[in-house]
């Protein structure tokens, strides 16, 4: 199998091997039959992953680490602000994907039967959230035409950074409520679970 | 206020240029050399990707944003939007919109015509729900300027990380009498019998955007596209040149970084 | 492929003909009850009133006026005006071609070229492999899987709902996504309502005819479409077309005469649209229809 | 734009491939034109075009006595305004139409202000660098069935070929730049130089090699990758071009393209010419025209 | 645990507030330095005056045009002087419009700086006839904060730059003889449609750029906002955002104080006062340094 060296820079639209031999990894497109590179960077080749698989071929971008998200995809783990609580649902603004801070600020919602596992029927989103939490969220479906749609279902997800109403980041006393250090008075929320 | 405008004082009438049948040209450039180039990326903070171009007298800005959320309707493929101007100094008369808000017809042209050139080799595909922000800022038209914009604009996108299959450059030749004059100067187009303006992606061989004014002969015309599909390559070469010394020093610095 | 390019390219230009050149004896059209706004529509005593028409003053009491032109419609004591030309409207059971315009809140809306877009629930369409169960949220999520924007689709009309809306549901098997295949517009009132409105012509082209004027032409049978058979779409294409432009009624039958009738006059296809043409083979089909 | 499911496009583009399209014609064949000049009684020169069934554009020209332009002292003016009638179609609400109307009288903008018709507007001169004539041509597509390049810039042309202008009597004053003018409006004058006016010829590519079609219907225009609209001059030169779409064309097909575009334009114009003998003759000779009208 | 990164998305004003606590600035500088000033003048060739600022990120590239037109009948023996900024979309991203707003403040603030120090009376070619209309167009390009400083200072030094090719008015006969005889003139020639008749203008203009304007004791500005009790000169894009007060001297070239801009509720303690003053004189001084060096 031929070898590439690790410094071979390609640039967009740069034929980097054929189809038949190589699968098509981050930065490469298949173009009839032909691999071609979409981004700046070095060509990577990566070992095929069992048997009768071909090897991949992929660009280690110039500008993004590795696999750098750019955009919300489904799976993804996203830090957001709350913006807006609603009894249906809490807007968020999309601040991290991922654990890399976007350029861009995209928008995201929580739906009343995304907010925890059980009891669905039953979440008081008022409960739950509160405007400026800082919540760890999962992304769950592109949504509709103005944000993303999120899930804090998980025992890991949910609040992880809330101000009382005094304003004093508040200690997570269990996951569905909050203790403000100054006035000792607790808040609902979902909080996250810490691992 | 009543006043008459008599245009801006720079342009000089290039009367006489046309009967000088020269082997040179008035810069003494040969008739199918470019202008010396200059490119860089990456110089602008806020913008995601950017690209410099400065080619003769002709210099342009050029900033990518996002892929940022869309305003507009769900699209399942990203949108791309964009936006050339040219400043009210630039030298070309009538190009710049009225300051401040509306675009000129002509940069609404232009806009529309870049946004065709790039979108064919952006994947947008790759881009639900996002678009994608491309402005260009002509400081001085010394000729050219448009197709130096689809340059400026291929430069600011592959700076940006946004993935393309291929990379465009544009380039023009104007046509005086006989001769096809590759790259002209601000004055060599005043005096051209017609222009010829071509977006070239360079990996596929592929004309993305045709332009031509004046007048011209089909043997000409289909000569001149050739001639800017070859001069397109050599600037490609070039871009390629600019975007690798860029990586590595992206890479480099990463890589110092992370150890 | 340079074979069928370049061979010199047809150009035609025409003069337009004055319309008392086109006009027809208007005693053909005697028998058929037609009226105009503001005219008196003769009814006999407890006749009801529907669309189109408008009870107002006259000299001798109430009379009967039509609102707008057309055909004027008794169905027992209901007197109404149908319009001659109008776009599709819809009622239930009609066979409709659509296009999926958007996809919102869990259904497709349609453009079934009637006032308003129809709508069709994701759940009354048959999900792929036919199986049956409670859509859920995923099946929401992968709406596209099925339909997409832009995307043709035959459908029944469910129910025309109080509020004006349109119902549309695809269960049953012949229903669904069309592919491969070309469509006509034509006006919808030439599409009668029949018993069926899915047929293979004898030529082997097969027409869906939707009521609301959307017509869909495919191949019969499955697999590559060969040039001849290209011809046949074509040419059946430019017959519902000129039939379209005669007003005359749309079914297999006419269809095909007017073929048949472009075929033995040795017309082309693509001359099949000029007004002369037009006529001269839509002859056959128009005595068919006033002999019917 | 119409917009087509995919199975639609596949079925065009399979078709291109074997060289026959929807409506049964070859690749570079023209729907059937029905074109009438002479239809506004209030304009000095009118032209109504529709191709097939639905394009369907109408052209006036009123003429204007102005200044000339200072860069082109002995030159006339060609002015376009477009409308895209929002009546013809809700593509053309708003926007959408605002858009096109722009794009529309750009490239006629492009094709008369080339130099193969300078000669055209140099017999719009009247006193050099103090009196021009000024032609405002109105456009109104009133409905849009594809090629609306075409259907344009042909019906454009045969309103200028028709258009008549009032003769312009020149009255020396006592200075050079005394002179005046008196337009007389018993006598008329139709515009010779018209005959030098392009057409528009647009091809559009379906993204396979050295497959283009001309006059595409809205439906063949929409699953188009691209396309290219080249003004033709009746000595067979370009006088612009523009592109349309984002596919791209590779250089063999472009130059085949370009050619045939060019082969085309002069099919047409030939066409058009023939067929308007009898129209500008009549005009001629100032014989009573009596419009057919809309609805024929 | 959360990363830096990710801390100064989410928190940004704490984050902030982290570093100055320290006297540190997140780009690294001391709350007293200001960034790296770069003036390039003149590299515009199109226009008769130009120059390009950056400081640091933020990029601002001003240029003049100029036009001759007939004057005002208020002011027949002024010039004009026309002054507008624009955001382009390239430093926002958002298309026109989106930022109108700051821009139109931008501009009337430089406006009223900049109009009362030039002479429009030396834009006079002859009274009642002919006179110099410059118009001033600044271009923010990038945006890293500042805007203000960077655009006054790129205005001036473009102003400075201008040069105007000498204007001789002539007859008409005379001008005719000069069309034909010098090379590289350029005649100018219309009607006047003022209700007088039918006088017509004629002017020959040089094409060597000769006269440069006059403008003295032209106004410098300096930038802090104002945050924990501390001025931070030359606020970066991002302090900007979470601060809400900010000050902005008006110097003299000569390193005098001309007026204060204060904006934002955060007080101005004497002591803060004077040490903002003081920076803000060596900050002219630099400034000063590169003017002189540009042209």
């Amino acid at each position: 199998m031929e070898s590439l060296r690790s410094d071979m820079y390609v640039t967009p639209g740069e034929r980097v091997g054929e189809a038949d031999k190589f699968e098509a990894g981050y930065g490469v497109c298949q173009i009839n039959n032909i691999l071609v590179a979409t981004l700046v960077g070095t060509l990577v080749q990566e070992k095929s992953k069992g048997f009768g698989t071909k090897p991949t071929l992929k660009i280690k971008s110039a500008k993004y680490s590795e696999g750098h998200p750019l955009l919300p995809d489904i799976g993804s783990k996203v830090t957001a602000k709350v913006i807006r609580v609603t009894p249906r649902a809490a807007s968020v603004e999309i601040l991290v994907i991922d654990g890399k801070p976007v350029r861009e600020v995209f928008k995201g919602t929580i739906n009343q039967q995304d907010v925890r596992q059980t009891e669905v029927d039953k979440v008081e989103i008022y409960k739950c959230f509160a405007l400026g939490d800082i919540v760890l969220a999962e992304v769950i479906s592109l949504g509709d035409r103005h944000s993303y749609f999120l899930s804090t279902a998980k025992n890991e997800l949910g609040v992880i950074h809330a101000k009382s109403k005094a304003g004093v980041v508040m200690m997570p006393v269990n996951w569905q409520e909050m203790l403000c250090p100054a006035t000792n008075s607790k808040e609902f929320r979902k909080v996250a679970k810490e691992s | 206020m009543g006043a008459i405008t008599y245009g801006p004082l720079v342009r000089i009438d290039g009367e006489g240029a046309k009967t000088k049948e020269r082997d040179v040209r008035e810069d003494g450039r040969r008739w199918d050399e470019l202008r010396p180039i200059y490119m860089r990326v990456g110089m602008l903070s806020t913008a995601t990707g950017s690209g410099y171009f400065e080619g003769g007298g002709t210099k342009i800005f050029c900033a990518v944003h996002g892929p940022r959320p869309s305003a507009s309707n769900y699209t399942i493929d990203g949108t791309m939007h964009c936006d050339v101007r040219w400043a009210q100094f630039s030298g070309r008369e009538g190009a710049a919109g009225r300051q401040g808000d509306s675009m000129s017809e002509e940069e609404r042209e232009l806009s529309s015509s870049l946004q065709r050139t790039l979108a064919s080799a952006v994947r947008l595909e790759n881009y639900p729900k996002c678009r994608i922000d491309v402005s260009a800022f002509v400081l001085e038209d010394g000729g050219g300027g448009f197709a130096a914009v689809t340059t400026a604009a291929s430069l600011a996108l592959a700076d940006a990380g946004v993935e393309m299959t291929d990379i465009m450059a544009g380039s023009t030749v104007a046509v005086i009498g006989k001769q096809l004059v590759v790259d002209p100067s601000a004055r060599e187009e005043a005096i051209a019998d017609g222009t010829v303006r071509v977006g070239f992606a360079s990996q596929r061989a592929k004309v993305t955007d045709l332009m031509q004014n004046g007048e011209v002969d089909l043997e000409q015309f289909r000569e001149a596209i050739k001639v800017c599909c070859t001069a397109s390559a050599q600037v490609c070469g070039l871009m390629k040149e600019c975007l690798v010394k860029k990586a590595k020093k992206w890479l480099k610095k990463r890589g110092r970084s992370e150890m | 492929m340079e074979a069928h390019k370049h061979s010199s390219a047809s150009f035609t230009i025409l003069r337009p003909k004055r319309l008392s050149d086109n006009a027809e004896p208007v005693s053909r059209l005697s028998h058929v009850p037609i009226t105009s706004p503001g005219s008196v529509i003769p009814t006999e005593d407890h006749s009801v009133r529907a669309r189109g028409t408008l009870l107002s003053c006259g000299e001798s009491g109430n009379v009967l006026t039509a609102t707008r032109a057309g055909v004027i419609s008794r169905v027992n004591k209901l007197v109404m005006v149908m319009p001659l030309r109008s776009r599709y409207i819809p009622e239930t059971g009609d066979v409709v071609v659509g296009r999926v315009v958007e996809i919102a809140n869990k259904r497709y809306k349609m453009d079934v070229n009637a006032t308003k877009h129809a709508f069709l629930l994701l759940t009354a369409i048959n999900l792929p492999g036919g199986v049956h169960r409670r859509r859920n949220q995923e099946d929401e999520l992968n709406m596209r899987q099925y339909f997409k924007e832009g995307d043709l689709v035959s459908a029944e009309v469910q129910e025309r709902r109080k509020d004006g809306s349109v119902a549309l549901h695809t269960r049953s098997l012949r229903y669904g996504k069309l592919s491969a295949g070309q469509l006509v517009t034509v006006q919808s009132e030439l599409v009668k309502r029949a018993k069926k409105h899915f047929h293979e012509l004898p030529c082997g082209v097969h027409t869906i005819l939707g009521n609301n004027g959307f017509i869909f032409l495919s191949q019969t049978r499955k697999g590559a479409i060969s040039l001849e058979m290209r011809r046949r779409i074509a040419r059946v294409a430019n017959s519902i077309l000129a039939l379209d432009s005669e007003f005359i009624a749309i079914g297999p039958d006419t269809i095909m005469d007017v073929y048949q009738t472009s075929l033995a006059n040795g017309v082309e296809v693509k001359d099949m649209c000029t007004p002369d043409v037009v006529k001269s083979i839509c002859v056959g089909a128009r005595s068919m229809r006033e002999a019917a | 734009m119409q917009f087509l499911s995919d199975a639609e496009c596949e079925y065009i583009r399979n078709g291109a491939k074997d060289g026959i399209r929807s409506d049964g014609r070859a690749m570079l064949d023209i729907r059937p034109v029905t074109l009438e000049t002479t239809v506004l009684p209030t304009a000095s020169g009118s032209a109504r075009v529709r191709i097939g069934k639905v394009t369907d554009i109408l052209v006036g020209i009123k003429p204007e006595v102005a200044e000339p332009s200072q860069d082109f002292p002995d030159e006339g003016i060609i002015s376009f305004t477009v409308e895209c009638s929002s009546l013809a179609s809700p593509d053309f609400v708003g926007r959408g139409g605002a858009d096109l109307s722009a794009e529309l009288g750009q490239l006629l903008t492009r094709l008369y202000t080339s130099p193969v018709t300078r000669e055209l507007r140099r017999s719009l001169s009247i006193i050099k660098g103090k009196k021009c004539w000024i032609l405002h041509i109105d456009a109104l597509v009133l409905d849009s069935g594809g090629n609306l390049f075409g259907a344009l810039s042909l019906a454009v042309r045969a309103a200028l070929r028709v258009v008549i202008l009032p003769r312009v009597i020149v009255i020396p004053g006592e200075a050079d730049d005394d002179d005046e003018i008196e337009v007389d409006e018993e006598e008329f004058k139709m515009l010779e130089r018209s005959r030098d006016a392009p057409i528009a010829v647009t091809l559009a590519s379906q993204g396979d090699r050295g497959i283009y079609m001309a006059d595409c219907t809205s439906e063949e225009e929409s699953c188009a990758t691209a396309s290219i609209t080249m003004g033709v001059s009746p000595l067979g030169k370009s006088c612009g071009a523009v592109s349309a779409g984002t596919g791209g064309i590779d250089l063999d097909t472009l130059s085949s393209m370009l050619k045939d575009a060019a082969q085309l334009g002069l099919e047409i114009l030939d066409a058009t010419d023939r067929f308007l003998k009898t129209d500008i003759d009549n005009r001629m000779s100032g014989a009573p025209i009596v419009p057919i009208g809309f609805f024929s | 645990m959360i990363s830096e990164d990710v801390y100064r998305k989410v928190h940004p004003k704490e984050y902030l507030k982290r570093f100055i606590d320290k006297d540190v600035r997140p780009d690294g500088r001391a709350v007293s330095t200001a960034r790296y000033l770069r003036l390039t003048i003149g590299s515009i060739n199109t226009a008769v005056g130009s120059a390009l600022v950056r400081l640091g990120n933020t990029t601002v590239l001003a240029g003049v045009n100029a036009t001759l037109i007939r004057p005002n009948n208020a002011n027949p023996d002024k010039g004009i002087v026309e002054v507008s900024v624009e955001l382009l979309p390239t430093a926002s991203g958002e298309s026109r419009n989106v930022r109108g707003e700051e821009a139109v403040v931008l501009a009337e603030f430089l406006r009223t700086l900049i109009i009362p120090h030039i002479d429009v009376s030396t834009l006079c070619v002859e009274a009642d006839k002919l006179v110099w209309c410059l118009s001033l167009t600044v271009y923010c390009i990038d945006h890293d904060g500042n805007l203000e400083d960077s655009v006054v200072l790129a205005a001036v030094a473009a102003l400075r730059n201008v040069r105007l090719p000498t204007v001789r008015m002539v007859d008409g006969d005379e001008g005719g003889d000069i069309e034909n005889g010098i090379e590289n003139t350029r005649m100018i020639d219309a009607d006047n449609e003022a209700e007088e008749g039918n006088e017509s203008i004629m002017a020959v203009v040089s094409s060597k750029r000769t006269e440069s304007l006059e403008l003295d004791n032209f106004p410098l500005t300096v930038s802090f906002q104002l945050f924990c009790e501390k001025a931070l000169i030359d606020p970066s894009a991002e302090e900007e955002v979470v601060c809400v007060s900010r000050v902005t001297f008006i110097m003299k070239p000569t390193g005098d104080m001309r007026g204060i801009l204060k904006e934002g509720g955060h007080i101005l303690s004497p002591k803060l006062y004077n040490s903002c003053l003081a920076q803000s004189k060596e900050r002219v001084k630099e400034y000063m340094k590169k003017l002189q060096a540009g042209s």
